[in-house]
């Protein structure tokens, strides 16, 4: 990637304040997007990537806070910007795909209506004409009879359609950068498949940066160019999925990478036990000093236990922070 | 394969309707088929998976085969024995024979139970009086599922997602029982805890001989896990095989489809784009697969008789006659 | 039966000089509108007042109604009021009225005999049970009438529009019967009409303007009514006021020009500069006690009775907690009464005394009984929760027993108690009064104590057939003492009423039949008046 | 609601068939002259009383069943008739209480969930905890002393001439209790929606603050809020019952205290029977508007 | 912030309460009932009767003090009462389902719909006034909001894991109710009790007021407040400090049970951790 990243995001820290505790959720996290391009966060429930994906567009609430770092947008520092420049850029520029389509559409409005709402904001569209364009919208997503659909109501609809209908709000407008916040891990495979298919479609007819957000390496691997290996609010791992799968670096990727049953692996008559990661995830309260990953490691030493090991450049835009990588 | 000794879990035209809600403009006798004249066998010491999509019914097979819910037609019998019907044993008896692990291992234990108050009840309450021997019966059990026998005095929130999974097996473990259901037993659990779990449960099938009842839509778990295979549909079952013969030549559109959906990590790997379209067989002849279209069915109406076929070595399919 | 107040003496100087005289300096002045309270609830029971014993509703029937007699509180006697003249038969039982002939109904129809014959065939009508019937029950052919044996009362008799015979049972005063306010009269062949009920039409000196149930009655002033040149005051408004003190504030507003007064107000009221001023008090014919059921093995004793007289410092009571508005009791028959004995005196405070009969009785460490009570600050479980701490120390527990009103005169008549506590009509006819003592009277008619005492029968027989009126009462007055020294109960107070008015109200009648009820047509507002009325 | 009607119906007869005294023996409760057994008799068959429980309320279900509770024993009149006139003032009261807790309590606990955890918030809230705290007769015992007597604003009792003035004082002290009910839901049924997704959705859409609130935030708060609404309405005529003795308003609640006080049954009944109605209608409304606000619900 | 203040600030004032009222004894000089004066009547407070005198001349102090007795007995029973008797039917409601729900359903629509107050007010009638029959009175009038949230709870307890699972494992219908689904809706309950407790009090007063309430002469802040409502411009003490006696005791209990809903409320706690 010569050209300059659409997104940049240089050491964020994102803390969680309550009375005098301050505890380091997500700590030290950089990473880029460029234009056109499908980067995937990977990891456990509690590793800091939704709250990573929130921080880019200004969602966070209390009490998690952008500690210090830059979010660097078109070169613009996202951190710096008023509430309504902030504004102007979500949802139009920037915009995003939530986990539940059950609950992340109002459910007193008609579909329509939640979809006009971005013409409304962004272009100033009439709502009449906004209508129009949700119409327009829906079909895209390829939701049938769209002049029918945007009549409905969210609970009329299956969770499928729903994310397609969260699909059409947020690429409405032809945002930059999607950010998509375990898009599919809510429905079914074969709905899971569609939708997938769907936003690859959309994203590459539009040159529209993703932001791919996981702990289905499946999905990633389907998606995405590059991946970030996230783990206790570490990025551990930062590199091009091919690479990743085939040469895992950081401990804890190699670990995963072994553990996961691959189809088509198993041999008749023969059981291999899957390779396990041995302990527990650590709570955010609990967080080691040093390498995150260190009681659960394989290849862990004393010096891991004292600071955090630096990233480890293994190409460009590729690094891992371990000491004993490789 | 063992198909000549008897098998230990026998399901026979099974079928459970749901009656629909009395509303005003719907007539009562309506009824949604959750199942739909179903049969199935398990064997002693297999793991028998259940493979199929939400709303498919396969929760309600788990639930009708631990007798929370009555089948209103068909019947299970367990060992020769009918457990289902006239003849159906107290839920005291069902215990011994039937245990489940839940998907979601937060809901599934009671919060304002210690570990220990949730293993000792059921044991006392199956006549286990003698101190030492609940205690002694509550540490083994732990041991087995990697957990300490001190932790026994903790509350569930106490512990990790994992544990509390472990927890979970161990409860269903803790009456001894032949046959245990597993529902979804990883798919809530962080990636890198389930392989733990996934060896755990494998790890005991072995010792204690157990025979499972695997619900599951990951396929590359089932393929793991399993040695016979049942693809549900719509409350019915449209395929059904040999783990071998499921995943290498699958045969029913819907099973088909399943598979394609799976997004394969390694697929970039090995540089191979496995099309298993091309691969698919034509139905029988004088036959079409049921149902003809995957993705459209309504549940009010009872479906047109279907056949389920024999394609290949103790697997079957689901056809509809021309 | 009705309320009488008499004034004290002593007091009557104080008060009369401040109402009766400021009403004779000026010449009454027409027109206004008074705000009167009825403040003994909050509704009136009915409109029908023929159907109605409660106080409350006479504030209703005063202003809108009339009978054959009115009650005189100067004179202290029944007076004629719809007739002008009555003459009695030699054997007492038939009496024939010359009745007024300038009485106009509200509907402009003329009162005649037949109006009053029909008002009193209604009360009696078959199948239903006007209250009024306790009173026309008395004239003869009343029963068969309501009985359906007959088709008129057959000692009502007409003998021209304005004359009017009526032949009684027994030998009685017809003035004490047909002065009740359920005896009213009402213009024939209206009251069975529905609108009646809520419409009531009448002959007294106000008609019937607007009525919001559970608010307020209005009436104005009836042009043809037949007193000299009155009514004064256009228009009167009777605030339903139950509450009070909410009628305290109402009446500090000025909102009202009257309130009644509780014991708390009345200290409050005297001892303020500006509302002391306008105060009206007067004695009632109540007599307030605690009765004893001989029933209850205990008060079968005469001297625990007695020793409970002893035990409570009743005068203390009435002047710290009853304000002083009332009269120390000395047996039953009030202040008033012609039979009450002016010499007499109340039990003193001894507890010394009630321990030592108490010892006597067989009772040293005392007993426990229980009292039977409503809420009421004169006369319920204020007075009750007074007495506890009292009889403690002469041994005595009392647990006090609340009920409401309804079920207290439910189960005293009953005889379901083993003491209670009431305010019980005294008088002002001491004959009837002490019939509540004589043996033969039932517990359920008014011996609530199961009063059974041979000389004290006695004497009541002797005065039922004594010559003069004097004779009877000096009877009544020995068997009043005898009741003190038998101490069916404890004699607590007789009750004082106590009125505020505003200073712009005049013509208030200190000797109205209860002091609350007040002939509207005397009355009159002078231009203090708040602006508006 | 039939069976609801007909079980409480039920309900209160059997209640008031049990309670000690009756309406004769209410007749001599203020100790003024005594009954004639003989017309207490007569005033028994009169009204029916000398009959069996079970034969009674047989024809009390047969006349309600022909919309006719009966004639009280006080009045004469038909029960029905009584309790219209006593209606409206109850209805107008229990209106104007709810019109002042809904405009200013709604919006007091709106602005107090806006800003959760400041010091408007918390003084909102506390001032609602106290309003939900105090003895309802002593409040407007203390409204009466401060408006009526000492600012003299107000009347401080009574109907009037059933205009404005005298109703504020009542109103606004029956309205205490639902509007502090009303700002506490109001504020939790709000920062309940503020945590839901769909307002997360709509602020990644880029939406203004402004917007938020009367595009998303109100609507799905409204929801909850018209339940309390309703739920209030109903019990508010239980209160009412406190404030119409005190201020001597000619409602419902001060006709049916007195009736029970007389052991006027049929007048009891009847009452307790409308103000039921009152709250079945009330919440049947609600569920109407339910309908109309939320989708889910009209479709089934 | 919020959130500690109130549970803290009202279970504060409910303890100090609580201790006023069960070690009253030790604080006071007078005996609520037998100490009367009416020589003392209507003193205003002073160095011996710290917050003066009533008309029966008995200490106010002490008959508050006493009086906490009575209102925390009616707060506390009758909500126990109530909280029983809504839990059975709600938890079996919940739980069972079909017919009885229908019924349980139904009969609480029917306490629902008539006015708790009056329903009070005719059981006290028929009991006549006192503290037992208080307790029932409100006891039995006020359960139908329990009942709706057990079983609203229990509803969906009853799909829970564990009670699947302690059904799989033979545990009777009944043993899964007190085993399994009570104790995990005594939050709610917890705080529907407490407000309800509240709640108890303040009926207390306004049943004292209509005329119905405790056996006089034992003190309770309601009857104390209406014998004393008349004396408010004579003795303004007498009517006051009962007054702020239920005031503080219903705030407090108000304070307590929001505290414990909001700490109890898992919105409140995602959104603390």
């Amino acid at each position: 990637m010569s050209a300059p990243p659409l997104l940049e995001v240089r050491n964020l820290h994102i803390d969680m304040r309550s009375g005098q505790e301050r505890l380091n959720v997500v700590e030290n996290v950089s990473f880029s997007i460029g234009a056109g391009e499908t980067f995937g966060l990977v990891g456990e429930s509690g590793c800091g990537k939704s709250i990573t994906a929130l921080s880019l567009i200004g969602l966070l609430n209390r009490p998690l806070a952008v500690g210090q770092g830059e979010i660097l947008f078109k070169g613009q520092n996202l951190l710096k910007m008023n509430g309504s420049e902030l504004r102007r850029l979500r949802g139009n520029r920037i915009s995003m795909i939530f986990q539940e389509p059950m609950t992340a559409l109002n459910p007193l409005a008609t579909v329509g209506r939640q979809i006009a709402e971005m013409f409304v904001l962004h272009q100033g569209s009439t709502w009449h004409e906004a209508e129009r364009k949700a119409i327009a919208a829906l079909a895209q997503v390829q939701v049938p009879a769209p002049d029918k659909r945007i009549k409905n109501y969210p609970h009329q609809m299956s969770g499928g359609m729903r994310q397609r209908v969260m699909i059409a709000i947020a690429l409405a407008c032809h945002p930059d950068l999607l950010i998509a916040d375990e898009p599919t891990t809510a429905l079914d495979v074969t709905v899971q498949a569609e939708i997938l298919k769907l936003m690859q479609e959309l994203c590459d007819q539009r040159g529209t940066s993703v932001l791919m957000i996981s702990h289905d390496l499946g999905v990633i691997a389907k998606m995405c160019q590059r991946v970030g290996i996230m783990y206790a609010g570490h990025l551990v791992e930062e590199r091009a999925v091919a690479d990743l799968f085939r040469r895992p670096a950081h401990p804890y990727t190699h670990g995963l990478l072994a553990s996961l049953p691959v189809l088509g692996q198993r041999k008749l008559n023969e059981r291999k036990p899957l390779q396990e990661i041995e302990g527990i995830v650590p709570s955010i309260a609990a967080f080691p000093t040093g390498c995150r990953f260190e009681p659960r490691c394989t290849r862990a030493s004393p010096i891991c236990r004292d600071a955090v090991p630096g990233p480890s450049v293994l190409g460009d835009y590729s690094f891992v922070r371990c000491y004993h990588h490789g | 394969m063992a198909s000549q000794t008897q098998p230990l879990l026998q399901i026979e035209n099974l079928s459970v309707c749901f009656p629909v809600s009395a509303g005003l403009f719907r007539r009562s006798h309506q009824a949604v088929r959750a199942i739909n004249n179903l049969s199935l066998s398990l064997h002693k010491n297999q793991c028998l998976s259940i493979v199929g999509e939400s709303g498919c019914g396969k929760s309600t097979l788990a639930l009708t085969i631990l007798g929370l819910q009555h089948p209103t037609h068909g019947s299970i019998s367990f060992d020769g024995k009918p457990i289902t019907g006239a003849a159906q044993p107290g839920r005291m008896q069902r215990a011994r024979m039937a245990q489940m692990v839940f998907q979601d291992p937060y809901a599934s234990l009671n919060p304002r139970q210690t570990i220990h108050a949730a293993l000792a009840g059921p044991l006392r309450l199956h006549g286990l009086r003698n101190k030492g021997e609940v205690e002694d019966r509550i540490a083994t059990t732990l041991k087995m599922v990697g957990l300490k026998p001190e932790q026994a005095k903790r509350y569930p929130h106490e512990f990790s997602g994992g544990q509390r999974q472990r927890i979970g097996i161990a409860r269903a473990l803790i009456l001894d029982p032949k046959v245990i259901v597993l529902d979804e037993p990883v798919s809530a659990l962080d990636v890198s805890i389930r392989a733990q779990i996934i060896n755990l449960l494998l790890d005991l099938k072995e010792r204690l001989d157990l025979s499972y009842i695997m619900i599951s839509h990951d396929l590359s778990v089932v393929e793991h896990m399993s040695d016979r295979v049942a693809v549900m549909y719509f409350g019915q079952i449209v395929e059904e095989g040999p783990w071998q013969s499921i995943f290498a030549n699958p045969v029913h559109p819907y099973t088909r489809r399943l598979l394609a959906a799976i997004p394969d990590p390694f697929t970039i790997i090995r540089q191979e784009d496995i099309t298993r379209k091309d691969m698919q067989p034509p139905p029988l002849s004088g036959f079409s697969y049921y149902p003809e279209e995957i993705g459209t069915h309504d549940v009010y109406q009872s479906p047109p008789p279907t056949e389920f076929l024999t394609v290949g070595d103790d697997h079957k399919v689901r056809f509809i006659a021309r | 039966m009705y309320k009488r107040f008499v004034l004290q003496s002593t007091l009557a100087a104080v008060l009369l000089a401040g109402v009766a005289m400021s009403a004779s300096a000026e010449e009454p002045r027409k027109g206004g509108t008074i705000n009167f309270v009825a403040p003994y609830g909050s509704s009136f029971g009915t409109l029908d007042n023929q159907a109605s014993p409660a106080t409350q509703d006479e504030f209703v029937t005063k202003a809108i109604h009339r009978r054959l007699y009115a009650w005189d509180g100067n004179a202290n006697k029944p007076v004629l009021d719809l007739a002008t003249d009555v003459s009695a038969s030699a054997d007492r039982l038939t009496y024939t009225f010359k009745l007024r002939q300038d009485a106009f109904f509200h509907n402009d129809k003329k009162m005649t005999a037949d109006d009053i014959i029909d008002s009193y065939k209604r009360i009696m009508t078959p199948g239903k049970a006007y209250t009024g019937a306790r009173y026309i029950g008395a004239i003869k052919g009343a029963s068969d009438y309501s009985d359906g044996k007959a088709k008129d009362i057959a000692g009502l008799k007409k003998i021209d529009d304005f004359t009017l015979e009526i032949t009684f049972n027994e030998p009685v005063n017809p003035a004490f019967q047909l002065m009740q306010p359920s005896t009213v009269i009402y213009p024939s062949g209206e009251a069975d009409k529905d609108s009646f009920k809520s419409h009531p039409i009448g002959l007294g000196p106000y008609k019937f303007a607007e009525y919001i149930p559970g608010s307020r009655l209005t009436v104005e002033k009836w042009d043809k009514f037949y007193g000299a040149d009155k009514p004064h005051a256009d228009k009167i408004n009777i605030m339903i006021m139950g509450e009070a003190s909410a009628r305290d504030v109402a009446f500090r507003n000025k909102e009202v020009d009257v309130s009644v007064l509780g014991p708390a107000q009345y200290v409050a009221y005297k001892n303020d500069p500006e509302l002391s001023k306008n105060i009206l008090e007067v004695a009632e014919v109540y007599t307030r006690l605690v009765g004893f059921n001989v029933d209850f093995k205990p008060f079968q004793d005469k001297r625990v009775r007695q020793a409970i007289n002893y035990a409570i410092d009743s005068d203390l009571i009435i002047k710290r907690l009853g304000k002083d508005k009332a009269y120390r009791a000395v047996s039953w028959l009030p202040l008033s009464s012609p039979a009450f004995d002016k010499a007499a005196k109340p039990y003193p405070y001894d507890p010394e005394k009630a321990k030592a009969l108490l010892k006597e009785a067989g009772y040293p460490d005392g007993f426990e009984f229980e009292l039977t009570a409503t809420q009421n600050e004169s006369w319920g479980l204020t007075i009750v929760e007074a007495i506890i701490p009292m009889l403690d120390k002469v041994g005595i527990k009392v647990k006090a027993k609340p009920v409401e009103a309804a079920v207290l005169s439910e189960v005293v008549p009953a005889g379901d108690f083993q003491s209670f506590m009431w305010s019980l009509e005294s008088g002002p006819d001491p004959m009837t009064a002490m019939q509540c003592f004589y043996s033969k009277t039932s517990q359920s008619a008014c011996n609530y104590y199961k009063f059974n005492n041979k000389d004290f029968d006695k004497l009541y027989e002797a005065a039922l057939s004594a010559p003069t009126e004097e004779q009877k009462n000096d009877l009544l007055r020995q068997a009043n003492n005898l009741l003190q020294d038998e101490a069916p109960g404890w004699f607590f107070n007789y009750n004082k009423a106590v009125m505020a008015y505003q200073p712009w109200l005049h013509g208030l009648q200190p000797n109205s039949a209860e002091l609350a009820i007040q002939s509207y047509e005397q009355l009159w507002v002078d231009d203090g008046a708040p602006s508006g009325r | 609601m039939i069976p609801t009607i007909l079980a409480v119906s039920l309900l209160i007869f059997v209640i008031f068939s049990v309670i000690p005294g009756s309406f004769t023996s209410s007749l001599i409760a203020d100790g003024k002259g005594r009954n004639d057994p003989k017309v207490v008799e007569q005033m028994n068959k009169e009204f029916g009383l000398d009959k069996p429980v079970y034969q009674r309320f047989g024809s009390y279900v047969v006349n309600l069943v022909q919309l006719d509770l009966g004639q009280s024993f006080r009045t004469r009149q038909p029960v029905t008739h009584m309790l219209l006139e006593r209606a409206w003032p109850t209805m107008k009261l229990a209106i104007a209480a709810m019109t002042i807790a809904i405009l200013i309590g709604v919006p007091l606990g709106f602005v107090a969930a806006l800003k959760p955890g400041s010091l408007l918030d918390a003084a909102t809230m506390i001032a609602a905890v106290s309003g939900l705290s105090l003895p309802q007769f002593w409040l407007g015992l203390l409204a009466m002393y401060v408006f009526a007597l000492t600012l003299g604003w107000l009347p401080s009792f009574g109907y009037g001439d059933g205009g404005i003035r005298n109703l504020i004082l009542p109103a606004v002290t029956l309205s205490v209790a639902p509007l502090a009910l009303l700002a506490r839901t109001t504020r939790a049924a709000v920062l309940d929606v503020m945590s839901a997704d769909f307002i997360r959705t709509a602020r990644s859409k880029g939406m203004n603050a402004y917007r938020l609130v009367t595009w998303h935030l109100m609507r799905n708060a409204l929801v909850l809020i018209i339940t309390t609404v309703g739920l209030q309405f109903g019990s508010l005529m239980g209160q009412a019952v406190v404030i119409e003795k005190l201020f001597s308003w000619p409602g419902l609640g001060s006709l049916l205290v007195d009736s029970v006080s007389m052991r006027d049954i049929p007048v009891v009944q009847g009452a307790i029977l409308m103000i039921v109605l009152w709250f079945l209608i009330i919440n049947t409304v609600v569920d109407v508007l339910y309908a109309v606000i939320d989708p889910r619900i009209s479709h089934g | 912030m919020r959130l500690r203040f109130n549970l803290l600030f009202g279970g504060a004032i409910c303890l100090i309460i609580l201790t006023l009222g069960v070690f009253a004894p030790l604080f006071v000089h007078h005996d609520p009932i037998l100490d009367a004066n009416l020589m003392n009547a209507e003193l205003p407070p002073n160095a011996d009767f710290w917050f003066g005198t009533d008309s029966q001349g008995r200490d106010v102090f002490s008959r508050v003090l006493y009086g906490s007795r009575v209102s925390l007995t009616v707060g506390i029973v009758s909500q126990l009462i109530n909280s029983c008797i809504g839990l059975l039917f709600g938890i079996s409601a919940g739980y069972i389902g079909g017919r009885w729900d229908e019924f349980v359903s139904g009969l609480t629509n029917v306490m629902l719909s008539i006015p708790s107050l009056i329903f009070a007010l005719a059981i006290m009638a028929i009991l006549g006034p006192g503290l037992g029959s208080l307790l029932i009175a409100l006891g039995l009038t006020n359960w139908s909001w329990t009942c709706r949230i057990a079983r609203s709870s229990a509803l969906s307890l009853k799909s829970q894991g564990y009670v699947q699972a302690a059904k799989t494992l033979g545990y009777s219908d009944i043993r899964i109710m007190i085993t399994q689904i009570l104790p995990n809706m005594i939050g709610p309950i917890l705080v529907i009790g407490t407000l309800g407790m509240g709640d108890a009090i303040l009926a207390e007063a306004a049943l004292s007021y209509l005329g119905l309430g405790i056996r006089p002469p034992f003190p309770s802040w309601g009857s104390m407040l209406t014998d004393a409502r008349e004396l408010i411009a004579v003795a303004p003490w007498a009517a006051i400090f009962p007054g702020i006696a239920i005031f503080l005791t219903v705030l407090g209990l108000n304070l307590f049970g929001d505290g414990l809903r909001d700490y109890l409320d898992p919105h409140m706690r995602t959104r603390k951790a």
